[in-house]
């Protein structure tokens, strides 16, 4: 942990109490975009946590980035803070201006195809990219890409220049279709990519999702706790009913494994920059996401799935992480694979490392 | 986060490094010299008095007791690698394995200085084995409810009943009792005490519980006026059951919580090639997750317990969660290799899965079982 | 086998063979003029008094209530054909679903002759639905408490208090109620009774409830001095309990307990081929499998009832295992095909996947929770 | 049902509560065959039902022989009954002589290899087959083959005959490596197998199996709410617990579920003779013996697996049975094949027809 964690910590979760309130996510899933609740993390320099002082970010490593996102995870803020995070990453190992306001990147989906094509005296970029976080809330959109000649490049666009088409994921946040008709881009925005290929983007989007889905099971058991001991039925707490008891021990084991599980990948990651740690993470939230909102849900009864109740900014948040940068069953695909082209020894150096 | 689930990342100390290494070679020498076959579930089954005291030589055993009792001052950490390294081969650990997970630590914290000058140097010599005498026939999950009792007499203490599950009794010296030294109040835990019993003392008949393999490992102990002296007493006459509860953290939070069919694991992945497919890789690399999950858990809760904390419901959860895991990984094995298991078949795998699955019953049964576990942990939430 | 568990295996007369087949093109056909989409959960979701409507032109609504009350006295199976076809076809059966299911057989039971004469003949055409009042805002599981009471004055009953769930009420005509009728004595559920109240009567509101995805299907039901006719309680006053209790076998033992997800399976299926390989093959394998199970234990439960038995624990039995199946076909779904679900995603598997996770919660509450199911299933084997 | 039935399960009943004891199934484990047990079943016609009456047997259909294998299940019965009544149904459908006493079949693994030989003027067999059942404790053992030109011979040898290699499965009964020395056959015991190919035995194999497991399920959940009922923990039968109780109404679910699979597999078959009825059913049968072994040993406790209860009779064979024939996995896998060979309306009339 960094000297500046528990001040983030605490910053952050008393901008989420004040500005992301169950109000301010409703009317961000009907478009409504939540500019208080960001100018508020702007302002603190939550939206630069971890980058470096001396380009403009506010310091901080990549724990301190993450246990921001599992706070937003956990207040389910209805912001590209992931999003832009990574962005701005990219732009500083790019060392291509940090950019203001919240931004997003693409591709975002392993098949999503962009080519960059040198001009005379610039650059175009043109392509098509599913799901894009939050495009038509961004001014700015972080863009990989690949010349015909192979060379990875990356850069930005304006969403000014972009053709965006309106799509969302099951938690009503914003995930859009984005086309780069061939865009014109000076040769200053324009960086190699050697620092940061692809695939280590896709690993750190994975780290994202972790962070966001621990704090956000985190708080589903919170909600549900507070619920079982406060509606009664039969005459008593539906908490003090072993039936009950039974599964909101589960739920707890599941987002305890789960929370500890999102630290250790980041500590592994920040330490080797491997990518087995993240597929245990995500494997482990992804399973706990099925477990605990169905526990979840529940326990707390009709009342849960009804629009009017905040559990289900949670659950159909993790329904929708779940699947994002590799679903559970994806990367436990990709890790068998590993483990099975070795030995045996393989599992236990790689769980006791 | 709930402060009862919180859990630290530990990173493991350097000097933990070498003391695997060392660990491994040893182990693989022993598997070469074939002093021990791999089982699933070793910590129960597998007995084997001379390699414990292998282990003793080694400075395996008791390694965080202080040095005047025969203790290497290690740290916890160093414990957890040598343990997880052992269990994860299925060397056979049984017969140290009380007197060094819990008789060890009761008697540091609670023991006479007479009782840990005898006692301890022996157990880390791996000379001295203990059972525990907890469960009855009439209490299982129930344990405040017991009846075995001690009576004054004079300055002895008699005592008469019996205690059921004590596994290893057959081979121990000495086996440490939780009984009834006078009537309960409005509480059914007060006026329990702990004492120490020689095995081999008048009275004390050990009666085989055979399993249904036909394997013996537990047994029931039976004390017929069983005279004891008043220093074999642990701790306070009547301080039993603070005494037994401190012991619950350590002792469901190890490794032995989620390592029992290992061995199963690890030869499954043997039979397994990078040919085996989509399904194998998706079951394997859950299994995985899994138990680096699992073992994070079990690392954090021993990286309290080092600070002196007693996270209990957090170390329930390593119980709960490591225990199920040790059940997946047994269908998971019998799902991805058709196979013909018992006892003695002809291959490995078949043996291993074999023992796995006539043990699996009692994974989620022994030290608390799951709907205790998961009562403890609802409470401890706040429900 | 013990007497509550014990279900016949029901060969299916020759005459639903035909049946089955009109269902099916007359599905097909309507599919293919867009007179309706495949929805999953499509009992509760897929509202439209159009198709409600052609069902009864063909004949397939109170089937087999007596003909003088416009029904067409055929028998339990061939229903259960019917409705089995209609939702795995994902068609629109909300408008009727009620009326056909549960208070026409609760009038042919207990109503009046005036009663059956007014209402069933229209249930029959499609043209009159009916909403169910049961559960309070504070009485979810238990039921019994419920405090939405009626009074007698003069020759009429005056109502107040509010129901909650009750889905369809913003389109039904009729409410059927449970409510109290005098105060209760020992028994919480004495003093209950049904009545019929006209949703669009003085004093009747209904509040809509939205769902998470924003659907409104649910709604509250608020009574404020709603004064209706003696004629319009059903059975006996002080009999609501048992009447109630009465429809339960029905109402748990359909195949809208098993199906309500059987359209992303099917989608699921579309999307799957034969090179999809082993990991595909044996989670479709056990999907059908109990797919399959279900139908013979839900087909069981209707044999019992034609024969004039209350298997009711059967019946919970199927609700409980059919529920648990509903999502098993969503988590199968995700693991099979990468995919971006929501309501209004490009393909159809993603749609139908959104529509059944986010309905899948309701799939384990509505018609007794699991833990109720449980609850009951474990008196009725005598624990 | 037939007429037969009742009469059938009541006779077969009151045998096994005589002969069928915890003690005979201990000593079966221990090497010593129930001929008691086997004596009253042969004196009753039980080890002869199926078998039309005009060639020796004592008539019935394979529903009767099914029912007759769940009591047999039910009471964990150490006898080579499903073999027998097999091996009768083979020999008269190849119109070979019924033979008296225990009988055995072979191959029993999908990867046996047994062959058929012309001789001057007999037959001639060789190959070895694993895990025969109860191949030690039979005289004759019935043998499928096929010649070098690969035509399907089926034959019967004496046990004398062979070399017989002793193993056993987790319920301990006999499954023993059994080697055929090129066995010198008269022609007159040689027949062609064209009646009942190898698919069809094994299908039936699978279907003898299947009953056994919804018996061996039944008698579980008997002797779980029993000991729920009697065993008192904290001051009251643990079957007044929520959590128990939750667990046994799972347990419940299973066992009813896996009793109406068994059956409505009997019944298909004997109407259609398609194997997906069967697939379906040992599916079941398999998932529960999971679920319901999990349970039931749980709610026993540690008395439940040692040596002394009989729960383990039950447990043990389950954990045999779910792997014989095919398992539930080997099973899912073949049907889902088949499956998704066709279209997705495949599914729905598999289901419903």
């Amino acid at each position: 942990m960094s000297d500046i964690q528990p001040m983030l910590v605490d910053t952050a979760t008393k901008i989420m109490k004040d500005f992301c309130t169950k109000e301010v996510i409703n009317k961000a899933e009907e478009g409504e975009f939540p500019h208080d609740l960001w100018e508020a993390l702007e302002e603190t320099g939550m939206t630069s946590i971890g980058i470096p002082e001396d380009i403009g970010g506010v310091g901080g490593d990549l724990e301190d980035a993450m246990s921001l996102l599992k706070i937003s995870g956990k207040f389910a803020a209805p912001i590209p803070l992931a999003e832009t995070l990574l962005a701005k990453l990219i732009l500083s190992f790019a060392r291509l201006p940090l950019l203001n306001g919240p931004l997003s990147l693409l591709p975002a989906q392993n098949n999503d195809q962009i080519s960059f094509r040198k001009t005379d005296d610039a650059w175009a970029v043109s392509g098509k990219a599913q799901y894009v976080p939050w495009a038509r809330d961004v001014k700015n959109i972080v863009v990989f890409g690949a010349t015909s000649a192979g060379q990875m490049i990356v850069s930005y666009v304006s969403t000014d220049d972009c053709q965006i088409t309106q799509g969302q994921n099951l938690a009503g946040e914003p995930r859009d279709e984005v086309m780069l008709p061939d865009i014109l881009i000076d040769n200053d925005r324009i960086a190699p990519s050697h620092n940061l290929m692809g695939e280590d983007i896709w690993n750190r989007g994975a780290l994202t999702r972790t962070a966001l889905m621990a704090g956000a099971l985190e708080n589903i058991l919170e909600l549900t706790l507070t619920y079982a001991k406060e509606r009664e039925q039969f005459g008593r707490p539906i908490g003090k009913f072993q039936a009950v008891k039974q599964q909101l021990a589960v739920l707890a084991g599941e987002v305890t494994a789960s929370g500890i599980a999102a630290d250790a990948a980041v500590s592994a990651y920040e330490q080797g920059g491997q990518n087995q740690e993240i597929a245990m993470a995500k494997i482990q939230v992804g399973e706990a996401a099925k477990a605990v909102t169905n526990i979840a849900h529940q326990v707390h009864g009709a009342m849960g799935f009804t629009d009017e109740h905040p559990l289900h900014h949670s659950t159909r948040r993790l329904w929708s992480w779940q699947d994002e940068y590799g679903s559970e069953s994806e990367w436990a695909e990709l890790l068998g694979s590993e483990i099975l082209e070795n030995s045996s020894e393989q599992v236990w150096s790689m769980v006791t490392d | 986060m709930l402060k009862e689930l919180e859990l630290p990342i530990v990173d493991l100390p350097k000097e933990t490094e070498n003391l695997r290494e060392e660990v491994r070679s040893f182990l693989s020498a022993e598997l070469h010299n074939e002093s021990f076959t791999t089982r699933s579930d070793s910590w129960l089954s597998g007995f084997s008095a001379d390699f414990s005291r292998k282990l003793g030589e080694r400075g395996w055993l008791g390694m965080t007791w202080p040095k005047k009792y025969g203790g290497h001052e290690r740290t916890a950490f160093e414990r957890f690698v040598v343990t997880e390294e052992l269990l994860a081969a299925g060397a056979p650990v049984a017969a140290h394995w009380f007197a060094d997970r819990q008789t060890g630590p009761l008697l540091l914290n609670y023991g006479t200085e007479y009782q840990r000058q005898t006692l301890l140097p022996r157990i880390v010599r791996g000379e001295l084995f203990f059972a525990i005498g907890l469960s009855e026939p009439n209490s299982g999950s129930d344990l405040a409810s017991i009846s075995t009792r001690a009576k004054k007499s004079g300055n002895k203490w008699v005592i008469n009943g019996s205690k059921i599950w004590s596994s290893g009794a057959h081979h121990a010296h000495y086996i440490v009792v939780l009984l009834r030294t006078a009537t309960h109040g409005e509480k059914k835990h007060e006026g329990l005490s702990q004492m120490i019993v020689d095995l081999s003392a008048p009275g004390v008949t050990v009666r085989p519980i055979y399993l249904m393999t036909g394997e013996h490992h537990f047994n029931e102990v039976i004390f017929e006026d069983v005279e004891i002296s008043e220093g074999m007493i642990v701790g306070e006459v009547g301080g039993g059951w603070k005494q037994s509860m401190a012991e619950l953290a350590y002792e469901r939070s190890g490794p032995e919580r989620f390592l029992s069919t290992y061995p199963l694991l690890k030869e499954l992945i043997n039979q397994l090639s990078e040919t085996s497919g989509q399904h194998a890789n998706i079951k394997i690399g859950k299994l995985a997750s899994r138990l680096w999950t699992l073992r994070c858990m079990s690392l954090g809760v021993a990286g309290l317990l080092e600070k002196g904390d007693s996270p209990n419901i957090a170390a329930s959860l390593v119980k709960d969660l490591g225990t199920q895991f040790e059940k997946d990984v047994i269908d998971v094995a019998r799902e991805l290799i058709p196979s013909r298991p018992s006892m003695n078949a002809p291959t490995k795998f078949e043996t291993l899965l074999a023992e796995s699955i006539l043990h699996a019953p009692g994974f989620t049964l022994r030290g608390g079982t799951t709907e205790i576990l998961r009562s403890i942990i609802a409470r401890g939430i706040g429900v």
